[in-house]
């Protein structure tokens, strides 16, 4: 039989998957196009996973279960809080938008997040390519009929078209280079093609094709250029509910297989899938930073700022290893750097979201740079949690983002490698670029005179969320300590065993 | 003896490097040559039985012009059939129109390859006999739906829409049931599923046929039994080619030959279902008491499945046609929940004391 | 690879194939042939077919091949563990039996929200 | 004629390529689109199942399973996708999906 | 809490009362609850400077707790003699420019005031700031409010004034960011300016940190040739704004070199001295002319702040205890008197909604107050004897004459463009007839504008009388930073 820390190790996935049930059936009873009780219900869910999940990540342990199929670290364990929160936080912005636009009916809105939810749990979670693969397509197949979820609207099915053969392309890719891996190690565990590689006794070559496409795949998913095309269209083309759905929380499950993938499992190949993060990186940074600029709708542009941001991201996870040369110390630093910057960016884009969220009223969508005209007259608080953000996003001090930069640029300049500091330069000099355009957005919202005298009105609950939220940008920037050694402190528990 | 002419043809023909490797082929091809020759008979004859069991049920005499009783009224349809222009739709779908036929016949003759006559008497006893039976026989669909989309025609298109949603649908009950059979019997080959059959506490008294699966899993039987119906598209579930509604369903364009190869392909598959049938839940080969031992396998084997066809035949003398709604109701609601508690039910069973089939 | 026990299956399906490709040549050979544009007209009631036939139809058929797909494919997944099943013993069937809750929630759900009626 | 392994992975990296050349030179029909996709994934499977077979090792095999499942899975969202994309946009050219760019 | 906390803190605080106060209706409160804020904060400051020692180098008022323990930064706050001046002169620039904005804002007032607060508070933390993060944190977000201050209630290009401004000067800070990383790794892990100080380094290593740190401070001071954004930045940037950047913002530029450029890379700030110096000698003399064509008073008043910034890079970089202290001075006195100035074009412009020149003249007649106060202020920005304006740019030039005379030759000319284009300015818009009616409708100043130009005059005469008080603090920390700056840290 299986024993019991196995079974603890996968509770919180057996709760998700029980109320997700549960709230799939429970909603077929339901009938108010509000859905009230279906949105009560998801939510207490998602509280009691997210506080279950920070209980788990606090006590620091790690244990494994089912013969080392799954994994409960304290990264993991904090990446899936977050990703609860993430959900939560979501679902309280996207109900009001999605409600206008009659995308309730039905409940899916709720089951299909909270299914999505869980692959990114099994994603975090899993420490076997099988599992990995699995949550990733669960999250992903979600993510693909959220998109659609707006039955009857061209952009999001066109978007939704594209997401889904990029991102099943993207498996494609990912699969292909884990069946190379799993044939040149003859292991499918995480841990055993870790001992394989490590041995060296594997055929290079072999090896190298594999992660040439897992990089490639993981790319695909994270939306790093030249990867990258579905990330403006869905983004775009999606409600802007399910963008950020897919925007969001997603993100950290897709740094965690990129974390189990490359770190775990394939550490000894550093060097070799260095250079290609370290081009994804530049590639990433130039198309994002420079593509942004041209854009006139404001979710288009943060599709092309997520980009960039994810160049970002990259950076921080190729700084790892220098020379080949594996050190704890510089390792952990990387590697939590990346994590914090994956985090914050996660936090920030959830505001920048819900504020787009909340001025989309019925039949009007809020999503061009324009439609943001003079917001600071019409509600000064929504326009600062907005200003908030994007000064965020684009590394201005003293909020989050800054010190999301500031550590991976650290990571990067602690190698002390010519090319290092050359990059970091090269991302610095992209950020300047990147500032521009968030400027601009803020320069809309405050300089411009507003087209609409509307007064932006929202749910209780959305106002108190998002204004935490945009405190949160705030207060975390002046006080980043606790979440920075939040993260190092998982990543070196995590690396430990 | 078998051997023997096996091996003296190998001796004959191995003067040369290919010939080694050509007369094993040869000698399937005779084997299947000996499988195929009676089951085509089988198959031309059902259409006169049909006709003759369903004209002594409705107190008429069937055909009998044709030789003496109209026994030879089957070669005369093959020659009239046969002598028909074949129509070829100016708006078809060349290649295809002439593909759907034979998608149609292909998996109704080649799920036969598994089948078991006896014990050690199959063309080849894979141990993954009943997957093999499903996926063959699940390509069946495609001769439906390709004859629908080739002919370019409404009736045919709207026919073949209705056939082939009927034929998965039925398919997944039809597949439970398959999973009943393979649990109580613990393997996927067919003549393990035969054999599982042969003990028991009623074997064990001479009563063998209490100890077949269709007692105990009566209700997978009957639900096999009536999918098999469905399946194939034959009353009362036939609405797909429903002469009332749309003509003959996705054969409508067909004539001549084409028409005919359809036809075999549905007697064929009859036979299969019915084969299948008796294999999984009648004992196959067996014999019903051990009294009657003494007969030859294949003969039971013969005389259970020819009861099977002719009750199919029967059915369709009895029942009206159901409507398309209600067949899709019974499908979906009805059976697969049936089966899906069974397939609960069995599994407990399997697992409790009081497990028959140990 | 031992693939010896699968070569009767080819060549069954193939001399299926000829069974049915043969009598169809025999049928062209043997028949007439001589088409006329009303014979070889699609067949619809009395009058002149006015469209494609390949047209827009209910999305229903659709939704029964989807879940065709799945139910099909779950039916693959419980073969294995139906042919094993006395050795995974209890640990296998409730393994399963979480599986068949699920797919049982999807059925209800699927149920519920009326993708089996017809009418 | 003896089957090796590289026999078997280069069926399937044939496969792969062939796969994505459609994917990317598809201009035309999306079905052929999905079609291209599902073939990726058999040629993984290919991999898989050559590895799993040359390594003596199972667990190759179940992986195909699950990736069998998948892609059925995928494969109804990528049709139901197609099939509200038809109603809304009356066409499935490849080409036809341009609403969104820049 | 410390003083120096409280002194960032309070203004920041009120700040963030100010922008969550809400809506237009309260403007009064609004205005009273800004003047209290602004008051209490330049309060705070006050018991500095009776518990500043003189006579040390040392840091006083240190506070040092974690902040981010995983990068080892600080909350590292203190102030020496050479920064300590600028916490209090920010606290009063920001009480002059509160009561000053009392009228002219009417819009978002809540918002104008709240931004203003929290930006005194941030430039109080740069110049307090011991860790070279904290440091760089509070640099860069000064450029958030005053973005938002430019962008909002700015003038008709505002738009683009505000990004020029924005990206400028972030361009250049974030070459230092990669500066500070690199130090923090050179130093093995410390943010400590302190101890940066005294970090051995090489000289390749000290001239990229140095040029690293030109790109931030040249761009803030703002040096030839990147000062390009200033003018257009301060003409269209609302009068308080103006005045910030001039009395303070720029001061956070030069007050680095002092902090990090000079003590950090001495030997590479000795190396590229020439290049210092002539880059601000051009900015005295090349900006003094171009101050002489401008046909926009404001545009003119940048000019000239651009050349006085000049004095105060050149003394700075003669490496001797004159110039240096000169240059801080001059910091100092350019805090008052081009706060004072463009207070003062912000009086006109007010009235007459124009900047331009020729749209004046005469107005002593109409405004006989104001052109007093106006006369002493353009006196002090043309660097006459007895007003704030004359004791750094003669120290500085006394300093340059001690090292060099042609350079000191060169500074002392630069007093005369000074003269020249800040009376001629004077005499185009005062002097002479009253020129056309709008001028002739003008009122004098009112009892608000009164106090503010009569506290700045009183600002600019004492420390042109007396300013003691300024160098003495100084004396200390400046020689030690010169001792400091001759050692060499190679080898």
């Amino acid at each position: 039989m299986i024993d019991n820390i196995s079974w603890l190790a996968i509770y919180p996935e057996i709760l998700l998957l029980v109320m997700t049930c549960v709230i799939a059936l429970a909603d077929l009873g339901v009938n108010s196009p509000r859905r009230t009780g279906t949105y009560i219900l998801t939510i207490l869910t998602l509280v009691v996973l997210a506080v279950l999940q920070g209980v788990y990540a606090s006590s620091g342990n790690t244990f494994y279960g089912f013969g080392n199929m799954v994994v409960s670290d304290p990264m993991g364990n904090w990446l899936k809080c977050f990703a609860s929160v993430a959900m939560i936080v979501t679902l309280i912005y996207g109900r009001p938008y999605a409600a206008d636009r009659d995308m309730l009916r039905g409940g899916e809105f709720f089951t299909l997040g909270l299914l999505s939810l869980l692959g990114m749990f099994v994603m975090i979670g899993g420490n076997n390519f099988l599992l990995i693969y699995l949550g990733l397509e669960l999250l992903t197949l979600s993510g693909y009929a959220l998109v659609a979820l707006r039955r009857d609207h061209t952009t999001a099915t066109e978007a939704a078209m594209k997401y889904f053969i990029l991102g099943a392309m993207a498996s494609g890719f990912l699969l292909y280079g884990l069946s190379m891996i799993y044939g040149a190690t003859g292991s499918l565990d995480i841990g055993e093609v870790f001992k394989a590689v490590n041995s060296g006794q594997i055929r290079h070559q072999v090896l190298v094709f594999g992660v040439v496409f897992v990089v490639a795949g993981l790319a695909f998913k994270l939306g790093a250029a030249p990867f990258h095309m579905w990330v403006p269209d869905v983004y775009q083309g999606a409600p802007t509910a399910i963008t950020l759905m897919i925007g969001g929380a997603p993100k950290l499950a897709a740094f965690a297989i990129v974390m189990r993938l490359l770190v775990d499992g394939l550490l000894p190949l550093a060097i070799d899938w260095q250079q290609m993060l370290g081009v994804l990186a530049i590639a990433s940074l130039l198309v994002g930073n420079l593509a942004a600029i041209a854009q006139t709708n404001l979710k288009r542009m943060l599709a092309y700022s997520t980009i960039s941001q994810m160049g970002f991201v990259l950076l921080g996870l190729m700084s790892g290893v220098v020379n080949g040369n594996v050190d704890a110390a510089t390792i952990q630093s990387a590697y939590s750097s990346a994590m914090f910057y994956v985090v914050t960016y996660v936090l920030t884009t959830l505001a920048a979201f819900g504020v787009i969220l909340l001025l989309a009223r019925e039949g009007f969508e809020s999503e061009e740079i324009a439609d943001m005209a003079g917001l600071n007259q019409r509600s000064p608080l929504y326009a600062g949690v907005l200003a908030i953000c994007l000064f965020s996003m684009a590394g201005i001090p003293p909020l989050v983002g800054f010190y999301a930069k500031l550590a991976v640029l650290q990571s990067l300049m602690a190698s002390g490698q010519g090319v290092y500091i050359a990059l970091a330069v090269f991302a610095v000099m992209m950020s300047l670029i990147g500032a521009f355009y968030y400027l601009r957005v803020v320069k809309v919202m405050y300089f411009d005179a507003p087209l609409t005298a509307t007064r932006v009105s929202a749910p209780l609950e959305v106002r108190v969320v998002l204004t935490i939220n945009g405190a949160l940008v705030l207060i975390l920037g002046i006080l980043p300590s606790g979440l920075m050694s939040l993260c190092t402190d998982a990543i070196v528990r995590s690396l430990a065993t | 003896m078998i051997d023997a002419i096996y091996n003296g043809g190998l001796g004959l023909l191995s003067h040369t490097w290919w010939t080694a490797a050509a007369w094993p082929v040869l000698w399937i091809l005779l084997k299947i040559v000996v499988i195929l020759a009676p089951l085509m008979g089988a198959v031309a004859y059902l259409t006169l039985w049909e006709r003759k069991l369903l004209g002594f049920m409705q107190v008429r005499l069937g055909p009998n012009r044709v030789g003496p009783m109209g026994l030879l009224q089957p070669i005369a349809d093959a020659l009239k059939l046969l002598t028909k222009e074949i129509i070829q739709p100016s708006a078809s779908s060349k290649g295809l129109f002439i593909l759907g036929p034979v998608m149609a016949i292909m998996p109704a003759l080649a799920a036969w390859v598994v089948v078991p006559f006896g014990p050690e008497v199959a063309l080849t006893n894979v141990n993954v006999g009943i997957l093999l039976m499903m996926a063959i026989t699940s390509i069946e669909v495609y001769g439906v739906i390709i004859a629908g989309w080739a002919s370019n025609s409404k009736y045919a298109f709207l026919g073949a829409m209705r056939a082939s949603a009927q034929m998965v649908s039925y398919e997944i009950a039809m597949g439970f049931c398959f999973l009943v059979v393979i649990m109580v019997s613990g393997s996927m080959n067919l003549t393990a599923v035969v054999t599982s059959q042969a003990s028991g506490v009623a074997a064990s008294y001479g009563l063998n046929f209490l100890s077949w699966n269709w007692l105990p899993l009566l209700p997978i039987f009957i639900v096999y039994l009536i999918s098999g119906v469905a399946e194939v598209n034959r009353h009362p579930f036939d609405v797909v080619e429903g002469e009332a509604e749309i003509v003959a369903g996705h054969m409508v364009e067909y004539s001549g030959m084409g028409f005919a190869i359809f036809f075999l392909a549905e007697y064929a598959s009859m036979w299969l279902v019915s084969i299948l049938a008796v294999l999984m839940f009648l004992g196959g080969w067996l014999s019903p008491i051990a009294a009657l031992d003494f007969i030859p396998g294949w003969i039971w084997l013969g005389l259970k499945t020819f009861v099977v066809v002719s009750m199919f035949i029967w059915i369709r003398a009895t029942f009206p046609r159901f409507r398309y709604d209600q067949i899709m109701r019974l499908g979906w609601k009805i059976f697969i929940p049936v089966t899906l508690v069974w397939l609960v039910i069995v599994g407990g069973w399997l697992l409790s004391p009081w497990n028959i089939w140990k | 690879m031992n693939l010896d026990q699968y070569l009767p299956v080819l060549l069954f399906i193939l001399v299926g194939a000829a069974v049915g490709i043969i009598p169809l040549a025999l049928g062209y050979i043997l028949g007439p042939n001589r088409p006329d544009p009303q014979k070889n007209s699609p067949y619809e009631c009395g009058f002149e077919a006015f469209e494609d036939a390949r047209m827009k139809f209910d999305v229903r058929y659709y939704l029964v091949a989807i879940l065709f797909i799945l139910f099909d494919l779950e039916i693959a997944f419980l073969i294995p563990w139906a042919a094993s099943l006395h050795d995974v013993g209890m640990t296998g069937f409730v393994a399963v039996l979480i599986f068949l809750a699920v797919l049982v929630v999807g059925f209800a759900y699927e149920w519920k929200k009326g993708a089996l009626d017809w009418e | 004629m003896i089957l090796t392994l590289g026999h078997f992975l280069s069926l399937g990296a044939m496969l792969f390529a062939l796969a994505v050349v459609g994917i990317f030179l598809n201009r035309k029909n999306l079905i052929v689109l999905l079609m291209a996709i599902e073939l990726m994934l058999l040629a993984v499977n290919m991999n898989f199942v050559a590895f799993s077979h040359y390594l003596g090792d199972m667990h190759g095999q179940v992986f195909v399973f699950f990736i069998l499942t998948v892609a059925a899975a995928e494969s109804a969202i990528g049709l139901a996708i197609l099939v509200l994309l038809f109603r809304n946009k009356s066409n499935i050219d490849a080409e036809a999906l341009d609403t969104l760019r820049g | 809490m410390g003083l120096l906390s409280l002194a960032i803190w309070t203004p920041i605080a009120f700040g963030a009362l100010l922008l969550a106060f809400g809506r237009e209706e309260q403007v009064r409160a609004v205005r009273w609850l800004a003047l209290i804020g602004a008051l209490i904060s330049f309060l705070v400051t006050l018991p500095l400077y009776s518990g500043f020692q003189t006579g040390t180098a040392a840091m006083q008022f240190v506070e040092k707790t974690p902040w981010i323990e995983t990068f080892n930064i600080f909350y590292h706050l203190g102030v020496d003699g050479i920064s300590f001046w600028f916490v209090p002169l920010t606290a009063f620039i920001t009480v002059i420019v509160v009561i000053a904005s009392w009228e002219s804002i009417t819009e978002r007032v809540n918002q104008y005031m709240g931004a203003f607060l929290i930006l005194s508070g941030l430039m109080i933390g740069v110049f307090a700031a011991l860790d070279g993060m904290l440091f760089y944190v509070f640099f860069e977000a000064t450029l958030i409010p005053m973005y938002l201050i430019i962008g909002i209630w700015g003038g008709p290009r505002k738009i683009y004034a505000a990004f020029k401004f924005f990206l400028y000067t972030l361009l250049g800070s974030l070459l230092t960011l990669i500066a500070l990383i690199y130090l923090y790794h050179q130093s093995g892990g410390s943010f400590d300016i302190v101890s940066w100080h005294k970090l051995p380094l090489s000289a390749s290593a000290q001239t990229l940190l140095f040029f690293a740190f030109f790109a931030a401070f040249a761009v803030k001071v703002p040096m030839w040739p990147v000062h390009t954004w200033l003018p257009d930045v301060h003409v269209e940037a609302p009068t308080g704004g103006s005045a910030v950047l001039a009395a303070i913002m720029l001061k956070l530029g030069a007050y680095g070199f002092l902090r990090f450029s000079m003590p950090i890379a001495p030997d590479a700030s000795r190396e590229w001295a020439w290049l210092m110096i002539a880059l601000s000698l051009l900015a005295v003399l090349y900006v003094g002319l171009v101050a002489m064509v401008q046909k926009d008073m404001k545009k003119l008043v940048a000019y000239s702040s651009v050349a006085h910034m000049g004095f105060v890079t050149l003394g700075f970089f003669l490496f001797n205890d004159l110039g240096v202290s000169g240059g801080l001075v001059q910091m100092i006195s350019h805090g008052f008197v081009s706060g004072a100035m463009f207070l003062s074009i912000g009086v006109l412009y007010d009235r007459m909604h124009s900047r331009e020149i020729a749209d004046y003249g005469g107005v002593v007649n109409t405004m006989p107050k104001f052109a007093a106060f106006a006369l002493l202020f353009t006196m002090a920005n043309s660097g006459l004897p007895g007003t704030a304006g004359f004791v750094g740019e003669w120290m500085v030039i006394l300093g340059a004459v001690k090292s060099n005379f042609w350079v000191g030759m060169g500074a002392a000319t630069a007093l005369i463009w000074g003269a020249a284009y800040s009376l001629w300015m004077f005499k185009r818009v005062y002097l002479g007839p009253v020129a056309n009616d709008h001028v002739k409708a003008l009122q004098d100043i009112g009892g608000r504008e009164f106090f503010i130009m009569a506290v700045l005059a009183v600002a600019v005469l004492y420390m042109g009388l007396y300013p003691r008080p300024f160098t003495d603090v100084m004396d200390a920390s400046v020689a030690e930073l010169l001792k400091h700056v001759a050692l060499s840290k190679l080898n």
